[in-house]
């Protein structure tokens, strides 16, 4: 037996002795996740015992180094140890910002001290990160971002104000793009810090979305003291690490719009929920037209997807390639919710239905901000005309 | 059929504008909003618009009306499109008006226009039963009893249907659920024993209702029209619901595009105004385009209902379509264009777009009413 | 009787006298039309007689003054004479662009003597015009323009290059944009003048299309004299001219495209060629799909230019709303062919059919010419945003 | 299933696109045309090609074929459609090859194989009978006669019809048009009395045919496959070929591209590269995009056609469609942007437009394609 086939064995072997029978109902939602830090109330012992077990076992982050908290597996057995978890629906232990986000940008970029300091505590759920951009006015223009650090010698004093901080009144610690020169070109001088959000002198407050919830928040800086010792990468240089964490992020958007593709089909939905003619069509024929286009569509972006996940796989640096997943999957996810929306009617267009309390349609809402998130659509196509057409001026 | 306004309607129009602008702007939507007034609408703004003659706009003067014919309904929906003016305007001078006046029997007329025209009393019109419209899917069973009738079933996605004082029911007096014929107008008073209402808020937070049919009762004089003759009336009442959905979605089209090239054009990243990214600029002359052919199809069905045109359904139709479409399209533009700023509760843009949304539901979306065109068509 | 009346049963009587039974078959394609000028070969006795039958009426320009070769007809007079006309498929007497753009610009801009000489020649259609606008590397840039005229007096020096020029090989004489300052800004120093094809120093050569055929030339012009009493307008001052002239030249292709959502819809096309399913749809679903929305736009682009039209007729200054119409109606018209040749399959894209000679395909290429010439789509576009939108910098 | 080449197949890419761009540029195509060679390709270069392995790409090697499966067929396919080469690759390499490698008995695997490996004996398929492709509408009939069989009926449509030694016929021998049951492929000598040929010049200067059949006589070893069970191997022979278009429109598609962005990039307008104008960098951007989906769908129907997935159909059908809309915007676009040198025929990008015109109407329009996914998706 091969050693990979030991460790599926044995993997399988713990997870069904060791995942709580509440863990295993394959949710995925944000509602229904663990976020971890110091403010998280678990909403069962389940759940709590499930972070610590998994946390014990390095599984949380499965491929980090053990020294940083994870167990240090290859690339294969993690796929082994996702499928394990799939296969009995267990849910993830948790899961925050500074899994997806922090984490490969210390791994990168961090020295040894820094990752021994925050690695550790993410992989354990003890600390909640939020990421600190976005500015009021800057939108996707991240090199115009003005608030300010002030050399303090060991120091910086901190001040300024960021916005679209996703749930910073729940996060513990921040990673934060500040500016350390100003007299340099737009994209230098900006420095990578963290600090706590617990410091004196920060605060927020909560963004209501057209979809009615508030995940994001306008955070405020006031003579905020943050260590030098809090400095990623070198000083004038955060640009390095906030694109780095872009590209990171992009492509990773890319595929969870391409698993949301893997669900239940929109042909599916509606042949369920409208009915279908003597054909076996949906009832509605221009309908039906526009789900069509939408699930070619769909079936075409899962085949890039795949095709550029081999692609990362087998080591090609996939560069401005992100941009064009992070485009079309938000575009084309945005072009499915509203196609959802004419589906359900009128039921559908309740706000507060008694059944699923409006789901769908603040689901068709949110999608609106994928688009713009994380860099816009319009961003993505200048990026991809600049970095890969290298069309003049772009 | 002229395609311009005469100058009774420009002056129409402009009352209107200035009537909203000062009493009914976007604020006033929202203050009704999170005060989650069940009504969904102020009882003291439509009473003033009944003052202006708005209420009775489709009601002969003979019954108190202003008789400003459906390119003056027209004109009032758009300028309440644009200021998401919440009334019962749609359910009670639109719908019901077009009811009384067009297939009501004289005591029907004389009893209800003037009520209509006085904004005193509220009707609401109760078709589906289902998800997505489809009229002559009609089902709710009205059985002769007694003198009259008894009505089961239910109906759903009723606007006003729960303030309303009297509904306008259509219902299935033989046939089946798919048939044309066979489907009867009722006019059933809302406090009649069996008649449950429930009210739904919806995404733009406006408020619809679910009835719930149990043995209700009626008198055979509550018969608009004749039975079993009922689905080319409903369609012809519909019709002037859908154009002035059309209509107000045009408002919604216009205002969202206008508010958006002034946001972008003020707005700066980069250093620059966004609107003076040329991307933009051709979106949004695209999206300029579309809004024209919007108004110009919105004005064409108001016309020909007007006209009584032969063609005036099928102008409908590509009105609810055409308008649906563009108005969506308007709506998510803006929304994409104000950048994060258009993701907030705090800007209008949203609003513009839920609004769209449960408009282009409404009566048909832009793909029933696209393929009833290429039926009627032939291909 | 109104004296409408009146005219209409004159009108109806002439013609049912004079219009010759083979110019009553409705034609109106480019390869049926009587174009006129020096080098004309009538197709048929009764092309000839109908053309001098028309003109002798002044019919062939109905609303120009009488001076001019016109009837001086009022606008109800002309639709009244137009109206008989299709209602006995009377063929158009002549056509060519002395008619359509040189006429309204000569009404306007033209002196007296301008007027005398040229206009009655264009009316009796003995003169066949062309335009030499576009450049070689100007294209939809009219400003650059480089063709030089040098002031020697009473006459100009022309030399320079035109492209574009639709059928100069066959035309007589042309309207041509010249730059008489180098020194002005671009829109400066461009003047309006005429001259005789025939010329000395005037060489055409035909550009083959992919369409198969070569409506336009390049032209040359080698040490031309043009005469200063042929400048039209002041000096320096064409731009202008050309201006009202690509105004009106915009509005009129809306038209063209308008007329031609009034024929046979795309829809029955498709039903007799393709056939329908049971419930009377076309057998093709995605297909039929595709065909509503663009019988959708098209019913909706006419209601557009029935509103422009009554406002135009009213008096109102349409402005860029000329581009409006000229950017859909192209593009329209576009998505219409493409649509015309799905619907056509196999039998359609042969190049030389025995029936009818690959007329549809070579159409369809055709179209995509018509969103380039007269100011491509883009141009329109940038023309909306800048004048109706009056965005930043457009 | 991978969707990454291995290290022969990037070889394959390389020495075809080496051997195209110095035998077989775009000026070879506009030579053939403007010769108005019936055949519509050069004998010669065919020879080259069959002596580089080409001609057998799809046939086994003990059958002299350098069986690089339909991955490899894809990649030359991709590489022709980049340099629009004319050649009968399709009709014998992919087609036919996949006819007699997949359902031939022995004796026609051991008498055909070779000849299309060795590129001397030229086919043809021949399915459609009307315009618009439906193989179950085939109604040519084949009758029992003596010891085989009588044909009798029309085809067009047929690539290399007028040219090909040998024709496959998609026959009815039993049930009637419409019918996937009933349906027999037979092997017909082009010089059988009683078969007439016509060759038609297409848009894209490619040649057809179309084949009158009036009593033809074939014996019964002229059957591929078995009676009446002509339907499914026709299919898999019909997704060889259809992924094979798929991979020349991708090819198509990726050349008018890169011209017209290279072409844009250069030419001036008011003083700067038009490519520098943002609302072209924009659909340049997205165009690219929607390219590397046509390229990520390509390679998946090819790969699982050579893996056998079940899916292999599904991902052909979605590549065909897919890809076939792609094409077409590439070549849309790109003439757009090439502006008015777009219009003339001295520039290459309209023999795209023409070339992926037809190529996207063989064997199945997207239309036809998605519609076929979603039946089978039973929405």
């Amino acid at each position: 037996m091969s050693e990979l086939e030991t460790f599926r064995i044995q993997t399988r072997a713990w997870l069904e002795e060791n995942c709580p029978p509440d863990m295993r109902d394959g949710a995925v939602s944000e509602a229904t996740q663990c976020w971890g830090g110091r403010n998280w109330t678990f909403t069962s012992e389940g759940q709590k015992l499930w972070l610590e077990r998994m946390a014990a076992k390095g599984w949380t982050v499965p491929t980090w180094p053990e020294d940083y908290g994870g167990a240090g597996l290859t690339k294969d057995e993690a796929e082994i140890l996702q499928d394990e978890m799939t296969a009995i629906g267990a849910r993830k232990p948790h899961d925050n910002f500074g899994i997806t986000m922090l984490g490969p940008a210390l791994l990168k970029f961090g020295t040894q001290e820094q990752k021994l300091e925050h690695l550790p505590p993410i992989a354990r759920g003890e600390l909640r990160w939020c990421q600190g951009y976005s500015e009021p006015g800057a939108g996707s223009d991240l090199a115009s971002l003005r608030t300010k650090a002030e050399d303090k010698g060991d120091h910086y004093i901190v001040n300024g104000q960021k916005i679209w901080t996703s749930y910073a009144d729940q996060a513990d610690w921040i990673f934060c793009l500040v500016r350390t020169d100003f007299e340099a070109a737009k994209h230098k001088g900006i420095s990578f810090v963290l600090f706590d959000m617990a410091t004196k002198g920060v605060t927020t407050k909560p963004i209501k979305l057209i979809s009615g919830s508030s995940p994001f928040c306008e955070t405020f800086f006031d003579d905020v003291r943050v260590e030098k010792v809090n400095l990623v990468h070198e000083e004038n240089k955060g640009w390095d690490v906030a694109k780095y964490l872009l590209t990171h992020e992009r492509g990773m958007i890319g595929e969870v719009f391409g698993n949301m593709t893997g669900g239940r089909s929109l042909g599916e939905i509606a042949a369920h929920e409208i009915g279908v003619d003597d054909a076996g069509r949906v009832e509605e024929p221009l309908l039906r037209a526009k789900l069509v286009q939408a699930e070619i569509d769909s079936l075409a972006f899962s085949t890039l997807l795949q095709s550029v996940s081999e692609r990362a796989e087998a080591g090609e640096s996939l560069g401005a390639v992100s941009s064009v997943l992070k485009y079309y999957g938000t575009e084309l996810n945005k072009r499915r919710h509203e196609l959802l929306m004419e589906i359900g009617g009128s039921d559908e267009l309740e706000w507060s239905d008694e059944n699923d309390n409006g789901q769908r349609s603040k689901d068709w809402l949110r999608t609106k901000g994928n688009s713009i998130e994380g860099g816009t659509s319009e961003v993505q196509l200048q990026i991809i005309a600049k970095h890969i057409l290298q069309m003049p001026g772009a | 059929m002229s395609m311009m306004l005469n100058e009774d309607q420009e002056m129409l129009r402009e009352a209107a504008a200035g009537f909203l602008n000062e009493n009914a702007p976007v604020s006033a939507f929202r203050e009704l909003r999170d005060s989650n007034s069940i009504g969904g609408f102020s009882r003291d703004l439509w009473s003033e618009m009944a003052q202006m003659g708005w209420a009775g706009i489709l009601v002969p003067e003979e019954f108190g009306g202003s008789e400003f014919g459906m390119v003056g309904a027209g004109l009032i929906a758009e300028e309440m499109g644009k200021h998401l003016t919440a009334s019962p305007f749609l359910a009670t001078s639109v719908l019901a008006a077009t009811a009384f006046s067009k297939f009501g029997s004289e005591a029907q007329k004389e009893h209800h226009l003037p009520k209509i025209s006085a904004g005193e009393t509220l009707y609401a019109l109760a078709v589906d039963e289902g998800a997505k419209h489809a009229p002559a899917k009609t089902a709710l069973k009205a059985e002769r009893s007694g003198n009259g009738f008894k009505l089961s079933g239910a109906k759903t996605f009723v606007a006003n249907g729960h303030v309303a004082d009297h509904i306008i029911v259509a219902a299935r007096t033989s046939g089946e659920a798919g048939d044309e014929n066979g489907i009867t107008l009722f006019l059933v008073e809302a406090e009649t024993a069996g008649l449950k209402r429930s009210a739904s808020k919806m995404v733009d937070s406006s408020s619809f209702a679910r009835l719930q049919f149990e043995d209700v009762e009626v008198n055979a004089d509550a018969v608009i029209g004749e039975v079993d003759a009922g689905y080319e009336p409903l369609d012809t009442i519909l019709n002037a619901g859908r154009a002035c959905l059309a209509a107000e979605m045009t408002g919604c089209a216009d205002q969202s595009f206008n508010m958006t090239v002034a946001y972008i054009n003020e707005r700066k990243q980069f250093g620059v105004p966004v609107g003076s990214f040329q991307a933009l600029q051709h979106r949004a002359a695209h999206l300029h385009t579309e809004i024209e052919l919007a108004k110009a199809v919105t004005l064409a069905a108001l016309q020909s209902l007007d006209t009584e045109e032969e063609s005036a359904w099928r102008l409908t139709a590509l009105a609810k379509t055409k308008v649906g479409q563009v108005a969506l399209l308007a709506a998510q533009e803006g929304v994409q264009m104000h950048g994060g700023m258009g993701m907030t509760d705090a800007f209008d843009i949203g609003l513009y777009l839920k609004r769209v949304r449960v408009a282009g539901e409404l009566f048909g979306d832009e793909s029933w009413h696209a393929n009833r065109i290429a039926d009627a068509l032939s291909f």
